[in-house]
C-alpha cells in the first residue's frame, strides 16, 4: 500500500488540533456550577469515577479509531483502476479476534465497574464514621423555588427555623439533606458539592454533602418541573463553625422593628427604575467578583436606611394581602405557601436565586412578577390563594387582584430590606 | 382444486381423541381452581400457601396453553415466540416488585402506615 | 392442482417458510406482547397492594369468592368450548362450529355479566375509579380484561356471522350480516338488563319466582327488545344456501381461539393474584 | 421442493366464483392517482408513503431544533417565551423520534425487506397500509395542538408525573395538550405494533426458497430484532397511558399524589419502554451500516454469525437496563449497583458490531461513494456516542451529568451520529433503486462533510455544557455561569447542520426529477432487493421468486450466473403452470379505520365521548367491511418478453 505525504500529514493535522481542543475549550470547564471544579468530599467522588471512565472510553477510542482510521486510508481504492480490480479475499471472520475483542472489553469494563460500585456505596449517605457529626436539614421543592428546613432549630412558638432559596450550612462538616417535593418533581443539584437527587413526591430521598470550606455555591433545579423550571435556582452558603452559630441565632428571631423618629418625612429612594426587558441579567459584576462578601454585607442594616418608608411598607404588605401567602415571623404575617421573608433582607438572592436582591431588581418583581418569572405562583395564585391576577372561570387569568403602584412599590422594597 | 373434498379428511386426523382429552384437561382444571379456593381457608403457613398457589395457577396456565392452545402439537417456534414474551414480562414484573420492596422505595403515605403499626405493636 | 390439495394440514402450512399458519404465527407473537401489557397492568395492581393508601378501601369486604370462582369456572368451560370450536372447524363441521361457537359467545356473555354484576355492586358498596387507589387499579385492571372478553365476544359473533357467508360472492349477504350483528347487540345488552333487574329485586325481596317477575315487569321494554332479538336471531341462524366457510378458515378460528384462550389464562393470574391472595 | 416452490401467493385460487360483488365490497383497482396511493397494499408504495411523511417530520423537528438554538444562541435571550420553549422541546424530541427517526426505519423494513428476503409483498398488505394510516393519525393527533389555544404538548418527551397530571398540566382549565399527547403516543403504539407484527411473520414466514435464517441479510434481522422490540416495549408505555388517561379523564390516582400515587411509578413504566426504544432507533440504523459497509468493501460482512447474535443480545439486555435514567432517583444502593452493571455490559454487544464493521474495512477494496462516507461516519459518531453512554452508566458520575446537557450531547452523538446518519446513508444508498436515477456524487459528498462538520460544531460543546453545570430544558441561562461561548458556537453549529441537511434534500428533490439516469445494480451489491428486473422495481417485484443458495444471495447470483440463469427460466414455468404471480388486491377499509381512530381519538381528547363514541362506530364498520371483504387477490403473468399481463378484475381471486 502506498501512502501519500498529504495524506499523513492530513491526518497528523488533525489528531493535533483534536488534541489541542481541550486548551481551546479550557473555558468551557471552569464557572459557578463546574463540575470540575470540586469543593467537598461527594463531588470530588463522584468527579474520580468520571475520570476512570475517561481514561477508559480515550484508550478504547484511540485504539479503536486508530484501526479504523489505518483501515479505511490503507484500504480505500483511490482510482478507478483500483476501484474495478479483481475482488479481494471474500473472508468471512476470525472466531479468535473476535471473543478476544470481546474479553478485552469485558476487562475494560470491570475497571470502570469497580470503583462505579465503591461510589454508589460511599455516597449514598453519610460515612458511618461521621454521621453522629452530621448536620441534618430539609430541602422543598415547590414550583418554581426552594424552601429550606432547619428540624433541629425549634423557635418558641414557631416551630422549625424556615427559610427560602438559599440554604446555610456548616463548612467542612457532613450534612444530610432531607429531600421533600411539595407538588412536581424536581432536582436538588449543587455541582460543586455533589451530584444530583432528586425530590420525588411520596418518597423520603436524602443526599449528602460537605463543603470543605467556607464559600458561596450555585445550584439549580435540574428536573423539568413546568413552565419556570429554566429559572428556578438557588443558592448555598457554607460558612465557618461560629459564623454558622451566630447566623443560625439571627434567624431564629423575630423579623426586625424599626422604629421611625416622630415627625420624620419619608424619602422617596430614588434608585434606577429604567424598565428592564424580559431576561434581564439578574446578577451585576461587582456581585459576582466576591459573592460571599456580598452576602456577609446583607447580614447587617443598612445604613441609609428610612424608617419612615420601612413601617409603610409594612403596613402595605398586610393591606396588599402579601401576608396571605408569605410569613414575616413577629409582623403578623403567617402564610405558608411562599418563601418565609422573616429575614428577607439577608438575603443575596431574590425570585428562587433568578435576580440579585438589591432595590431595582426586588422593584421589579413586586410591581409585575409575571415579566420577571413567567407563570410564578405569586402572580397566578397558589392552594387557593388569588395572587396577583385571578382567573374567570374559564382558567384565564384576567382580573387583578394586587396591584402595586411605583410609589408603594418604594415603601415595600424599603420595608423588605429592612428585615435582616 | 379450491374446497377440499370431503373424503380425504378422516385419515388426517387421528386425533378425534382430542375431545375427551380436553373435557379432560378443562375437569382438571376445574378442580385445580376448587382446590385453589379451599387453600386460602387453611390454617398453613402463609409463605407455603402462596409458593402452593403460585404453582397451582402456573399449572393451570401452562395447562391451557399446552393443551388448548396447542403448543404441544404445534412447531416448537410458536412456544419459543411466546415464551420470549412471557419470561421479559415475567422478568420485569419480578423486578419491578423486587425494587418497589425494597427499603427506600416505601412511599412516604405507606412510611406513616408502617410507624402506625409499628407503635400498635410495641404498645402490645 | 397440486398432490396435497385435499388434506389440509393445520400445522403446517406448506406455503409458509417454517410450516406455521401466518394468522398463527402472527397472533402468538401479538400474545408475546400482551404479556408484557398485562405484566405492566398487574404490576401496577400489586404494587400499590404492597404500599396502601391508609384510607383506602378493604378488599375483603367487597369480594365475594363464590362470585368469582363461578366466573372463573366459566371461562375455564368457554375455553373447553372454544377448543371444541376449532376441532370442529378442522374437520369442516360448520354446523357443529357455529354451536361452539355459540356456547363460547354465551359463556363468555355470563362471564361479563357477573363482572357487570360485580362491578355494579362494588360501586354500590362505595368502591369507584375516583374512591381510592384500590378501586382505580381494581376496575383498571379487571376491566381491562374484561374488555379483551368483551372483544373477543365480538370476534365470536363476526366468526358466526362470517359462517354464513354465501359461497356466491353476488348475493347481497351483508343487510343480513349487519341485521344479524345488530340483533345479537340488542340481545346481549337487554339481557344484561333484565338480569340486572332480577338481581336487584332478587337481593331486595329475597331470590324467588316474584323476584324473578318483578325483574322482568321492571325492566319490560329490555325484555320485549330481548325476546324479539332472539327471534331474529334464531330465524337467522339457518341457512339454506351452501356456505362460503370451510376447512380452509379453521385457521381464523384458531387464532381466535388462541386469543381465547389466552383471556382466560389472564384470568387464572388475576384471579391468584388480584382475589385469591387478598384472603392471606 | 415442491413446498418451497409454492409460496404464499400461489396459494389456491378460485377463479371459478369471478362475479360481481356487492358494491359495498367493490375493490379499488386504481394503479396511479390519488386513490391508489389511498387504498395501496403494496409494501413499496407504504415504504414511500412512510419516508415522505418521516422526511417532513424531520424537518418540522429540525426546525423546532433550529427555534431552540436560536433561544440558546446568547444569554438571557427573549426570542421565545418559556412556555413556547417548553412546547419547542417536548414537540422536538416527540417528533424526531415517533414521527422522523421511526417511520422512516419502517420506510426501510417497508421497502427493502421483502425485496431482501424475496418476497412478493408483507404477510399482511392491508394491515400494512392499516399501520401507516394509524401512525399518520397519531401525527396528526400530536401536532394538532399547534393550532388551538391550548397549544401543543409541554411536559418533555418523558412526561413524568405527575407534571401531566390535571392539576400541574392545566395552564387553564380545558387545556387538552397533554390529552393529545397521551393520545397521540398511543395511537402511534397501535401502528408500530401492528406494522412490527406484520414484519416479523413476514420475515419468519415468507422468505425466498433456500433462504435460511443464518443466510438473512443483517438489516433483515436487525428489522426482525427491531419488531420484537417493538411489540415488548410499547405495551409498557400503553399502559402507563391508559393509567394517566384514566387519571385525567375519569379521576384515578394513578399518579396522583394526593391520592397515593406514585410518580416513580411512571418513571419506571416508562423507561421500561423508554430504553428499548432507543435500541428501536438504531438498530435499524446498524441493520443499514451492515449492508453499505460489505458492499463498498468488496467483501462481506465481516463474522456475520456473531453480528446477528450479538444484535439480539443487545435487544435481549436492553430489556434489563431501564433504571439508568432513573440514577438520581434515589433507587438505593443495591438496584442502583445492578442497573449500573447491567448497562455497562451492553457496550460489549455493542462494541462486537463496531470491531466486525472495522473487520470488513480491513482487506477490503474501500469504494468512498456518499453512502459509504455516511456510513464511516457513523461509526466514528456513534462509537463516540456510546463512550457517552458508559460514562453515564457509571451510577455516580452520572449523578453530575443527568439531566444536564451531557446527557443532551449523548444522545445526538447516538441519534444523529447514529441512526441519522445511517439512515441517510441508506437514502444514497437506495435511491437508484427505488426512484432509477443516480445522486450527484459531488453534491452528494459536500452534504455529507457539511452535516459532519455542523454536527459536530454543534453538539461537541454540548459535552463541556453538561460538566459545567448547564441543566437541560432550560429556556434562558446568565451570562455568568461560563456557558456563553459553548452555546454560540453550538448554535452555529446547528445552522451549518441545517445548510447540510437542507443540500441534502435539495440534491435528493432536484435527482428526483433531473437526475441521471441509473438502472441495475449500480453499486455491485450483495442482497437480493437488487436482483429485481428493473429499477424501480415492478410491482410483483420479482418475475420469478428467486431461489437462494448462499448468504450474499445476490453476489453468488452474479459469480453464477448461467447456473441461476437455468434454475430462474425453471422456475418461471413452474410458476406459470400455477397460475401465474398471486397479487393482493387494494382496499379502502384500512383508511376507513384509521379514519374512525382519528376521529375517535380527536373527540376523546376533548372529553367529547358521544364523539368518540361515534369515531369508534367507524372503527367498527371499518373492521366488519374489513372481515367480510376477504383478502381478495388477482394474479399476474409474464412473458417471455417481459411483458406482464393480468390484473385487477380480469381474474379475480376471491377467497
Ligand atoms: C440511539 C439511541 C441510543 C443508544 C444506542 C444509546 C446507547 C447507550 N446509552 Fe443512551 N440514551 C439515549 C439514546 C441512546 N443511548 C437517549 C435518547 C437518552 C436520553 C433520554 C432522555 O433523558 O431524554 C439516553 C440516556 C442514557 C443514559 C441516562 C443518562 C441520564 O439521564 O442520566 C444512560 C445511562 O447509563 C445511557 C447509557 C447508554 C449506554 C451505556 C449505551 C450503550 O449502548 C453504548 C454502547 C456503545 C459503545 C460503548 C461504543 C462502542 C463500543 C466499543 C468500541 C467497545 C469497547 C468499549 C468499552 C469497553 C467501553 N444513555
Ligand atoms: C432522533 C432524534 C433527534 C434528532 C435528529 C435531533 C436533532 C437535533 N436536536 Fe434534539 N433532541 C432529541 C432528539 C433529537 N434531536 C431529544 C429526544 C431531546 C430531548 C427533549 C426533552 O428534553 O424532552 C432533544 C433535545 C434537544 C435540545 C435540548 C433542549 C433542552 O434540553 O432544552 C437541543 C438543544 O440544542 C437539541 C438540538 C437539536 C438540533 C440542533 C438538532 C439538529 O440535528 C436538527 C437538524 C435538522 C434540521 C436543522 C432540519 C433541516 C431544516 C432545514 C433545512 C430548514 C429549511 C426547511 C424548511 C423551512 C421547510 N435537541
Ligand atoms: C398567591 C400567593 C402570594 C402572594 C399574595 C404574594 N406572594 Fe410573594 N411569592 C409567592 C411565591 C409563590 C413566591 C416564590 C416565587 C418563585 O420564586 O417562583 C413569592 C416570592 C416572593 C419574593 C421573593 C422571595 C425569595 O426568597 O426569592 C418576595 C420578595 C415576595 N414574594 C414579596 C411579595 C410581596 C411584597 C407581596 C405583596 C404585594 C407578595 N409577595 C404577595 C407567593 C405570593
Ligand atoms: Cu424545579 Cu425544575
Ligand atoms: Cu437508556
Amino acid at each position: 500500500m502506498r501512502f501519500r505525504p498529504a495524506d499523513i500529514l492530513r491526518r497528523i493535522t488533525t489528531t493535533l488540533a483534536l488534541l489541542a481542543l481541550p486548551l481551546v475549550t479550557g473555558g468551557w470547564t471552569s464557572g459557578p456550577q463546574s463540575t470540575f471544579d470540586t469543593k467537598g468530599p461527594v463531588a470530588k467522588a463522584q468527579l474520580e469515577v468520571f475520570h476512570v471512565t475517561v481514561y477508559v472510553t480515550f484508550a478504547v477510542f484511540f485504539i479503536v479509531a486508530g484501526i479504523l482510521a489505518y483501515a479505511t486510508i490503507k484500504y480505500k481504492a483511490r482510482s478507478d483502476s483500483a476501484e474495478k480490480a479483481p475482488v479481494p479475499d471474500q473472508g468471512h471472520g476470525n472466531p479468535f479476534i473476535e471473543l478476544g475483542l470481546i474479553g478485552a472489553s469485558i476487562a475494560a469494563l470491570v475497571v470502570i465497574a469497580v470503583p462505579t460500585l465503591r461510589a454508589i456505596w460511599y455516597t449514598y449517605d453519610v460515612p458511618e464514621a461521621e454521621r453522629a457529626n452530621a448536620y441534618e436539614v430539609n430541602a422543598r421543592g415547590l414550583q418554581w423555588w426552594f424552601q429550606f428546613e432547619y428540624p433541629h432549630e425549634q423557635i418558641d412558638g414557631s416551630g422549625q427555623l424556615v427559610t427560602g432559596n438559599e440554604l446555610v450550612i456548616p463548612a467542612g462538616r457532613p450534612v444530610r439533606i432531607n429531600l421533600r417535593t411539595s407538588d412536581v418533581i424536581h432536582s436538588f443539584w449543587v455541582p460543586k458539592l455533589g451530584g444530583k437527587v432528586d425530590m420525588m413526591p411520596n418518597r423520603g430521598n436524602h443526599l449528602w454533602l460537605q463543603a470543605d470550606e467556607p464559600g458561596y455555591f450555585w445550584g439549580q433545579c435540574a428536573e423539568f418541573c413546568g413552565e419556570s423550571h429554566a429559572v428556578m435556582r438557588f443558592r448555598v452558603i457554607a460558612l465557618a463553625a461560629d459564623d454558622f452559630a451566630a447566623w443560625l441565632e439571627n434567624q431564629k428571631k423575630p423579623a426586625r422593628d424599626v422604629v421611625a423618629p416622630a415627625g420624620a418625612k419619608a424619602v422617596l429612594a430614588s434608585y434606577d427604575m429604567t424598565p428592564k426587558k424580559r431576561n434581564a441579567p439578574g446578577y451585576t459584576a461587582d456581585f459576582d467578583a466576591n459573592p460571599l462578601a456580598a452576602w456577609t454585607a446583607m447580614q447587617f442594616p443598612e445604613k441609609d436606611e428610612d424608617a419612615v418608608l420601612v413601617n409603610q411598607g409594612r403596613k402595605l404588605f398586610a393591606e396588599k394581602n402579601c401576608v396571605t401567602c408569605h410569613a414575616v415571623r413577629g409582623h403578623g404575617a403567617s402564610g405558608v405557601n411562599a418563601p418565609d421573608l422573616t429575614h428577607f433582607g439577608s438575603r443575596t438572592t431574590l425570585a428562587a436565586g433568578l435576580l440579585e436582591n438589591n432595590k431595582p431588581n426586588l422593584h421589579r418583581w413586586i410591581v409585575d412578577p409575571n415579566n420577571v418569572k413567567p407563570g410564578n405562583k405569586m402572580y397566578m395564585g397558589v392552594n387557593g390563594m388569588a395572587g396577583y391576577m385571578t382567573a374567570d372561570d374559564k382558567g384565564r387569568m384576567t382580573k387583578a387582584h394586587i396591584q402595586v403602584n411605583d410609589t408603594e412599590a418604594r415603601a415595600i422594597v424599603e420595608y423588605l430590606h429592612s428585615l435582616k | 382444486m379450491s374446497a377440499p373434498s370431503a373424503t380425504s379428511q378422516d385419515h388426517a386426523h387421528k386425533d378425534d381423541g382430542k375431545f375427551h382429552l380436553f373435557v379432560q384437561i378443562a375437569m382438571i382444571l376445574a378442580v385445580i381452581t376448587g382446590v385453589e379456593i379451599v387453600l386460602i381457608y387453611l390454617p398453613l403457613a402463609k409463605w407455603l400457601i402462596v409458593s402452593t398457589l403460585i404453582v397451582l395457577s402456573l399449572v393451570k396456565f401452562l395447562m391451557v396453553i399446552f393443551w388448548f392452545m396447542h403448543l404441544k402439537f404445534d412447531k416448537v417456534f410458536c412456544t419459543i415466540l411466546f415464551f420470549i414474551g412471557l419470561v421479559l414480562a415475567g422478568g420485569t414484573v419480578a423486578a419491578l416488585l423486587a425494587i418497589f420492596s425494597a427499603h427506600d422505595s416505601v412511599p412516604l403515605t405507606s412510611q406513616a402506615i408502617y410507624a402506625e403499626r409499628a407503635a400498635a405493636a410495641a404498645a402490645k | 392442482m397440486s398432490a396435497h390439495a385435499g388434506t389440509i394440514d393445520h400445522h403446517h402450512d406448506h406455503t409458509t417458510t417454517t410450516g406455521i399458519p401466518n394468522k398463527k404465527l402472527f397472533m402468538w407473537a401479538f400474545l408475546a406482547s400482551d404479556c408484557m401489557f398485562f405484566g405492566a397492568l398487574i404490576s401496577t395492581h400489586v404494587i400499590y397492594r404492597l404500599h396502601p393508601t391508609p384510607d383506602g378501601a378493604d378488599p375483603l369486604k367487597l369480594f365475594s369468592i363464590e362470585l368469582t370462582s363461578f366466573s372463573t369456572f366459566i371461562l375455564l368451560m368457554s375455553s373447553l368450548l372454544m377448543a371444541l370450536a376449532v376441532g370442529a372447524s378442522q374437520k369442516g363441521k360448520v354446523e357443529a362450529t357455529r354451536q361452539m361457537l355459540l356456547g363460547t359467545i354465551f359463556f363468555g356473555l355470563i362471564f361479563l355479566g357477573c363482572q357487570v354484576y360485580e362491578f355494579t355492586h362494588f360501586v354500590h358498596l362505595g368502591l369507584t375509579l375516583k374512591s381510592d387507589m384500590f378501586g382505580a387499579t381494581f376496575y383498571t385492571l379487571t376491566g381491562t380484561h374484561g374488555v379483551h372478553v368483551a372483544i373477543g365476544v365480538l370476534w365470536l359473533v363476526m366468526m358466526y356471522i362470517r359462517t354464513f357467508k354465501p359461497a356466491d360472492a353476488s348475493k347481497s349477504w351483508f343487510i343480513r350480516a349487519v341485521i344479524q350483528f345488530a340483533a345479537f347487540a340488542v340481545a346481549t345488552v337487554s339481557s344484561m338488563v333484565v338480569m340486572l333487574a332480577v338481581t336487584h329485586a332478587g337481593a331486595e325481596h329475597g331470590y324467588d319466582l316474584a323476584a324473578l317477575g318483578a325483574g322482568v315487569t321492571h325492566s319490560l321494554p329490555a325484555t320485549i327488545a330481548f325476546v324479539a332479538s332472539s327471534v331474529v336471531l334464531i330465524a337467522l341462524s339457518r341457512s339454506t344456501w351452501a356456505v362460503d366457510f370451510g376447512e380452509a378458515n379453521a385457521i381464523d378460528v384458531e387464532s381466535m381461539g388462541l386469543y381465547w384462550h389466552f383471556v382466560d389464562i389472564v384470568w387464572i393470574v388475576i384471579f391468584t393474584v388480584v382475589y385469591l391472595f387478598e384472603y392471606l | 421442493m415442491e413446498a418451497a416452490l409454492k409460496t404464499a401467493y400461489t396459494a389456491p385460487e378460485s377463479a371459478a366464483k369471478t362475479s360481481a360483488r356487492p358494491w359495498f365490497f367493490t375493490r379499488p383497482k386504481a394503479k396511479t392517482g390519488l386513490v391508489s396511493w389511498l387504498t395501496t397494499v403494496d409494501h413499496k408504495k407504504i415504504g414511500l408513503l412512510y419516508a415522505i411523511t418521516a422526511l417532513f417530520f424531520f424537518l418540522v423537528g429540525g426546525v423546532e431544533a433550529l427555534m431552540i438554538r436560536v433561544q440558546l444562541a446568547v444569554p438571557n435571550n427573549t426570542f421565545i417565551s418559556h412556555q413556547l420553549y417548553n412546547e419547542l422541546f417536548t414537540m422536538h424530541a416527540t417528533t424526531m423520534i415517533f414521527l422522523a427517526v421511526m417511520p422512516l426505519s419502517a420506510a426501510f423494513f417497508n421497502y427493502m425487506m421483502p425485496l431482501q428476503i424475496g418476497a412478493r409483498d408483507v404477510a399482511f398488505p392491508r394491515l400494512n397500509g392499516f399501520a401507516f394510516w394509524v401512525f399518520l393519525a397519531g401525527a396528526i393527533v400530536l401536532n394538532v395542538g399547534w393550532f388551538t389555544r391550548a397549544g401543543a404538548p409541554d411536559s418533555g418527551w418523558f412526561g413524568y408525573a405527575p407534571l401531566t397530571s390535571v392539576a400541574y398540566s392545566n395552564q387553564f382549565s380545558g387545556d387538552s395538550s397533554t390529552d393529545l399527547w397521551v393520545m397521540g403516543l398511543q395511537i402511534l403504539g397501535v401502528s408500530s405494533v401492528i406494522g412490527s407484527l406484520n414484519f416479523i411473520v413476514t420475515i419468519i414466514n415468507m422468505r425466498a426458497p433456500g433462504l435460511t435464517m443464518m443466510r438473512l441479510p443483517v438489516f433483515t434481522w436487525m428489522t426482525l430484532f427491531t419488531a420484537f422490540l417493538i411489540i415488548l416495549s410499547f405495551p409498557a408505555i400503553t399502559i402507563a397511558l391508559v393509567e394517566l388517561m384514566m387519571d385525567r379523564s375519569f379521576g384515578t390516582g394513578f399518579f396522583e399524589v394526593a391520592k397515593g400515587g406514585l410518580p416513580i411509578l411512571w418513571q419506571h413504566l416508562f423507561w421500561i419502554f423508554g430504553h428499548p426504544e432507543v435500541y428501536i432507533l438504531i438498530l435499524p440504523a446498524m441493520g443499514v451500516v451492515s449492508e453499505i459497509l460489505p458492499t463498498f468493501s468488496r467483501k462481506p460482512l465481516f463474522g456475520y454469525p456473531i453480528v446477528v447474535f450479538s444484535g439480539a443480545v443487545i435487544g435481549f439486555l436492553g430489556f434489563g437496563v431501564w433504571s439508568h435514567h432513573m440514577f438520581t432517583t434515589g433507587m438505593g444502593t443495591m438496584a442502583t449497583a445492578a442497573f449500573s452493571l447491567a448497562t455497562m455490559a451492553i457496550a460489549v454487544p455493542t462494541g462486537v458490531k463496531i470491531f466486525n464493521w472495522v473487520g470488513t474495512l480491513w482487506g477490503g477494496q474501500i469504494i468512498t461513494r456518499t453512502p459509504m462516507m455516511f456510513a464511516l461516519g457513523f461509526i466514528w459518531m456513534f462509537m463516540m456516542g456510546g463512550f457517552s453512554g458508559v460514562m453515564h452508566s457509571a451510577a455516580p458520575a452520572d449523578a453530575q451529568q443527568q439531566d444536564s446537557y451531557f446527557v443532551v450531547a449523548h444522545f445526538h452523538y447516538v441519534l444523529i451520529g447514529g441512526s441519522i446518519f445511517a439512515l441517510l446513508a441508506g437514502i444514497h444508498y437506495w435511491f437508484p433503486l427505488v426512484f432509477g436515477r443516480m445522486v450527484s456524487e459531488f453534491w452528494g459528498k459536500l452534504s455529507f462533510w457539511v452535516i459532519f462538520v455542523g454536527f459536530n460544531v454543534t453538539f461537541f460543546p454540548m459535552h463541556f455544557l453538561g460538566l459545567n453545570g448547564m441543566p437541560r430544558r432550560t429556556a434562558v441561562y446568565d451570562g455568568n455561569m461560563g456557558w456563553n461561548s459553548a452555546n454560540l458556537v453550538a448554535s452555529i453549529g446547528a445552522f451549518i447542520l441545517a445548510i447540510g441537511i437542507g443540500i441534502y434534500f435539495a440534491v435528493m428533490v432536484y435527482t428526483y426529477f433531473k437526475g441521471k439516469k441509473a438502472t441495475g445494480d449500480v453499486w455491485d451489491a450483495r442482497t437480493l432487493e437488487w436482483a429485481v428486473p428493473t429499477t424501480p422495481p415492478p410491482e410483483h417485484n420479482f418475475n420469478v421468486t428467486p431461489t437462494v443458495h448462499a448468504r450474499d444471495a445476490f453476489w453468488y447470483e452474479k459469480t453464477h450466473a448461467k447456473e441461476i440463469a437455468e434454475e430462474k427460466a425453471k422456475h418461471a414455468k413452474d410458476e406459470d403452470s400455477h397460475g401465474g404471480i398471486h397479487m393482493p388486491s387494494q382496499s379502502w377499509f384500512p383508511l376507513v379505520t384509521a379514519t374512525g381512530l382519528l376521529i375517535g381519538g380527536l373527540f376523546f381528547t376533548h372529553h367529547n365521548f358521544q364523539g368518540a363514541i361515534a369515531g369508534g362506530c367507524i372503527m367498527l364498520l371499518g373492521v366488519l367491511g374489513w372481515a367480510f371483504e376477504g383478502p381478495g387477490g388477482y394474479h399476474l403473468h409474464i412473458h417471455k418478453d417481459g411483458t406482464v399481463t393480468g390484473g385487477e378484475g380480469q381474474d379475480e381471486a376471491s377467497h
